[in-house]
């Protein structure tokens, strides 16, 4: 029986489910309990289960971040929530320096179950500070787990398993995500971290995504199956530790690597997914591994200049077609876009 | 500064409400026009604090410097900003101040000394205070001014920037909006109850003032005299102003079905509203009459209106704009 | 906690004695064999500064909590942490109480409720207060007890961390070290002259006070009322001491040829000695002989000298086990 | 006529020299005026220039770049220096949010011309919060520079350069590196941004390497030249922007790259080039790519534990022989090693 939510309420879902599992389990960050409540991810929360466990907090990310690892060093598992990644830039600090390393700097006396969600802004002008991807710099800090969900299920599933981890989670949401519908399990349904899902078979191309770029992914690999071209899209679901065996299992099968990183090129998780491969697999290729992935800019506001910025289905298909020499129909599939190319939907109206 | 309230009395009252009812007309426009879905990006409009922009942007010269967070219009146009240049901006036009980079929450004027507002909170308070350095080294007798809410003050950067201007007695002037909410979370969330900001302040060694922020006149007035002294080289100035926004935190419209503010909370500054309240002492007083603020009133819209299609005139920046000026 | 001081009187101020000679014991030790090069890693000895860690570590109970920064060991020992765990960590041997992983400036003693030090100035200080938190979640009478210099209180973080441990009212007692200096930086270099951090913590919303750090029975003392009325839930306390450290920042020499010390500040603080003076106030009102303060010393020594030959004898941690523990 | 001086001295005459010609650049930091002066770097510039232009300031990281900026933004061009990578955790947000950003998002008005010196530490217990290489991280970030200077006379070259050029430029110094000797031209010696330098020529193997391992990479090269084989070491000196033009020339020749990073593997500069060189050259090289970086963990303090932390000569030569299936000699190599492996030099007593 299909139990479809929104990738929204599915983390919601996976919130009260934690809660209602231990009650060591809090949750909170600016906005946790307001009438919006975060996009509607937390709604709920407090009045079933009480200001001491759900709560506000002040504008202070460093010092927010610092209070969850100390409450995790006592046993509680603090779910922290910022309304985007580029605010939790001032936290880096408590991340790297305290909890990613503290169980390995202090011999494993003591662990940080902490879990902080992080939202990826994108278009209606959230411009050059409210849509920045860091999931490079999560990735490359020994000791933290990096999480990207793309599916309603996966959202539910791996916020659990991120909240019961016992080391510390950065769990990426992005904006565009959180109204896409899905069936999402009932109850405590859990993701194991680090393991990849392969959202589509297929013996031509890898194309390894995550995130809102596994949509696109898949709505590329869906048209090129009618263009007679196998896709096989991997979402990598954990950006850390990455499920190498996954990447490595289907570049060897299908020769041909292509990365859909939702940051910047240079220096980003695309990057390391082509070089581990080139390392490992580099001589047996096909063709040379590509990578799709933002400009080294920052984002523009104006809708006008945004407007080739995040690349698409269309680019992946492209991609995939020039690297089989092979037509892909791109230009269709660009044909098919429609309404304005700076909302997820056409129910968003602004204002974020 | 739209006009020259250095002189006194009944054309520096003029100027005043001039600038608060230009600012309120501006974000009226703005909040009516939203829904066309011309403005694409998060507007934070401040009705309801243009006191404040107003009665410090007409203290401040036009070479000071001033630096504003997420909901700086006002404080951008109290400044002198370039009304055109601003919507444009928010248009996302290449005619904007930033070329249609950087948005509502980015406005800059280099021209009359408006630096830059950005968007994270209490992001530009350190910034204001190196302005302020900038001004010490090079010994000219300007004045930084930082506006920022009072959910700023919770972020630690704050207590920062401000213990660098006191130590080096820096010409900085902080401005401090308290509109009691940090989006929806009201001050009891955040900040322990009978918090004082001033006293920290004046604790952590700045002269520290707490004013009525829609009194437009005592924020003038507290505004001038605080910048006299930062003039002077007596170091920075604290200034917290009472004030509250009118509408929702970010966005065009009204946010009274939320419940988020308790309703006699709300009528109460409804009741406070800084224009009304001057414009009724300006009446009492015969200073203007009901004629001239209809007036006004229809001159401010006519000039927004005009900026309005002057920013829906102009082109959008090309595409390839996008991946210039990365590096100066 | 070495010994119980809430047996009042003799027995109490033994025990306070005895925790201050037995840090100066390890760390005058550390300082003759640091030169041996078999400790290596940064150490930051408190020689001077044990009036605060015997007098604040006594007062806490054994399942209080206590983090500190990059000058730990005294607040390690004085709350009841394993010496030989310490000495064998600062050695890089397995048997240390990170098993080599983290060195002088990370010390852990979970048992006795010290959850850790760390070396990032300002880092723990959010932590004690997490910590805290936990405590209120869980309903116990706990303490947990933050220990930081007066460098720590110019990041912006220990302003955060203050404001959220006042908003909800925790259980955490902040302990500030004074000793007028970050590494050869003076106060005035860093905060305005006449600051006072307790009048800051006071607006921010503590209780706060200030102490002299090298009178070991008024450090108890407070700490001991703090403690109490944190228990009792009247929220944080925030204490200051002021105190001076006799060798230099990091390392084991004495570091008077550098002269960014007044000579006569040094001085005058290497004569206000906690130690000593205690001892002699000891020795006046006769609770104590030379004789037993010699047979304290010789007794001390013959501890440290064997947790000493303990840390050398450890083996060191296999070159693989670097690779390991980085997730739990 | 040669003209010896340590890096360390270097860095100073770069500092004495940039303010000496324009008055506007200024220089502070923790210590910079105390009797120490940041390892030798800054000595004497206080007394040179006096307090206005030279001074020490509160430990505020974050604050402290702020009004760095803030200050650049009126044509004041500030260096500030932190005595090790890991504290500036605490700045990122305004590195990253202002600093990196500021000419971009507010369509050309206003620079940023700061340079922030960053001290990566190493050896004698530096441990896990006293030794972190974000290079990766800062090379990133769109609108930064990223400079890592190996010898004495880079290190002048660059800093100056760094101090005039108009941007925000993060400038990694090894602690290896600041007793190491060479040869420093005199004068207002400037090396541009954005080039790298060719250390050693070969035509077997191009062996891209940064900072300190750059010296190790030189170490391996020389004695794989008496084994016949060629190694072409390139220092980039400037990670961001790459010098990719170098790189890819040199891998076109050889055919074989090996990356030595200083920082750790996964999402590192060394995955980076890599990945870059895979996407142009992938089908053209003679063998796998490889690189070599630290591991994917903390730094352990134990000296017994960074016994094999640090990739040394040995290993590129490792390295290098096994990509060409020749004996390397590496044996004889790690056997020159002398002394205690977590030192710099005979010299280095503890304890940082
Ligand atoms: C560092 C950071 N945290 C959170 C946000 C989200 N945010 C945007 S505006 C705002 C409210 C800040 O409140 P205040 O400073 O009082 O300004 P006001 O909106 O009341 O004018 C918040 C929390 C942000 N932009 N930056
Ligand atoms: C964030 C950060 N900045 C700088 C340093 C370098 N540092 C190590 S100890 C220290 C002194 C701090 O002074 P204080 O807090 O007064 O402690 P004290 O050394 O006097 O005990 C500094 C600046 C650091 N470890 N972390
Ligand atoms: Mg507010
Ligand atoms: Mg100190």
């Amino acid at each position: 029986m299909s139990r479809v939510r929104t990738y929204a309420q599915a983390v919601n879902e996976g919130l009260h489910q934690a809660m209602e599992t231990d009650q060591d389990v809090i949750c909170y960050g600016l906005g946790t309990p307001d009438p919006k409540g975060v996009f509607g991810t937390t709604l709920g929360l407090q009045e079933r289960f009480g200001v001491q466990r759900v709560f506000d907090m002040p504008c202070s990310e460093n010092g927010m971040t610092g209070v969850a690892i100390g409450a995790a060093l006592n046993g509680i598992r603090p779910v922290v929530t910022h309304q985007r990644v580029d605010f939790f830039l001032l936290a880096m600090d408590q991340l790297v320096n305290n909890a990613a390393k503290w169980h390995y700097m202090f011999g494993g006396q003591g662990s940080v179950p902490i879990t902080i969600r992080l939202i990826i802004g994108r278009g209606w002008g959230q411009g050059p500070t409210h849509s920045q991807h860091l999931q490079a710099w999560f990735a490359h800090i020994p000791g933290l787990k990096v999480v990207m969900p793309t599916t309603p299920a996966d959202a539910k599933g791996l916020l659990i398993s991120s909240i019961f981890d016992d080391n510390p989670v950065v769990f990426l949401e992005h904006r565009w995500l959180h109204n896409a519908q899905g069936d999402v399990p009932e109850g405590d349904h859990r993701v194991p971290l680090g393991e990849a899902a392969t959202a589509r078979t297929g013996d031509d191309v890898s194309i390894v995504a995550m995130s809102h770029m596994t949509v696109e992914a898949i709505r590329a690999s869906d048209h090129l199956k009618a263009q007679g071209i196998g896709c096989e899209v991997i979402d990598l679901r954990t950006i850390s530790p990455l499920d190498w065996a996954t990447v490595l299992a289907s570049v060897r099968r299908t020769g041909r690597l292509l990365v859909a990183d939702t940051g910047s090129r240079s220096g980003g998780v695309g990057g390391e997914v082509v070089a581990r491969v080139a390392e490992e697999l580099g001589d047996v290729m096909k063709c040379r591994p590509r990578r799709i992935a933002l400009p080294d800019c920052p984002t523009p506001t104006s809708s006008a200049l945004t407007l080739g910025f995040y690349p698409r289905a269309a680019e992946i298909a492209q991609a995939v077609g020039s690297m089989l020499g092979l037509p892909s129909g791109a230009d269709a599939l660009e044909a098919q876009r429609s309404g304005p190319h700076d909302v997820p939907g056409e129910w968003f109206r602004g204002p974020f | 500064m739209i006009a020259d309230p250095q002189q006194h009395g009944v054309e520096q009252r003029k100027a005043l409400l001039y600038c608060m009812m230009r600012i309120r007309c501006v974000e009226e426009t703005i909040a009516a026009r939203y829904a066309d879905q011309k403005m694409r990006c998060p507007t934070h409009l401040c009705t309801g604090q243009e006191g404040v922009s107003a009665g410090v942007g007409c203290a401040l010269r036009s070479d000071d410097f001033a630096v504003s967070g997420h909901r700086a219009h006002g404080h951008y146009l109290g400044k002198g900003g370039d009304l055109r240049a601003m919507l444009a901006e928010i248009h996302g036009k290449v005619t904007g101040c930033c070329r249609g980079k950087g948005g509502s929450m980015h406005l800059v004027d280099r021209s009359v000394g408006f630096v830059g507002s950005t968007a994270i909170v209490g992001g530009t308070i350190p910034i204001g205070v190196g302005l302020g350095l900038s001004i010490q080294l090079r010994g000219t007798d300007q004045v930084s001014c930082v506006f920022f809410g009072e959910g700023a003050t919770e972020e630690g950067v704050f207590y920062e920037a401000v213990n660098f201007a006191v130590l080096r007695n820096l010409p900085v002037l902080f401005v401090c909006e308290n509109n009691l909410y940090s989006v929806y979370s009201p001050l009891a969330v955040r900040q322990p109850e009978g918090r004082s900001l001033c006293g920290i302040a004046g604790e952590m060694g700045m002269r520290a003032e707490r004013g009525y922020g829609n009194d437009v006149l005592e924020v003038y007035a507290k505004a001038q005299q605080a910048i006299l002294s930062i003039r002077e080289g007596t170091g920075p100035v604290f200034l917290e102003f009472a004030t509250y926004r009118h509408r929702e935190h970010c966005g065009p419209n009204l946010d009274d079905d939320l419940g988020y503010q308790p309703e006699d909370e709300r009528q109460l500054w409804l009741g406070r509203d800084p224009i009304s309240r001057f414009q009724r002492s300006l009446l009492v007083a015969k200073t203007i009459t009901d004629r001239d603020l209809d007036a006004m009133a229809v001159a401010l819209q006519r000039d927004v209106d005009e900026a309005f299609e002057f920013a829906e005139a102009s082109s959008f920046p090309e595409p390839t704009d996008a991946y210039e000026g990365v590096y100066a």
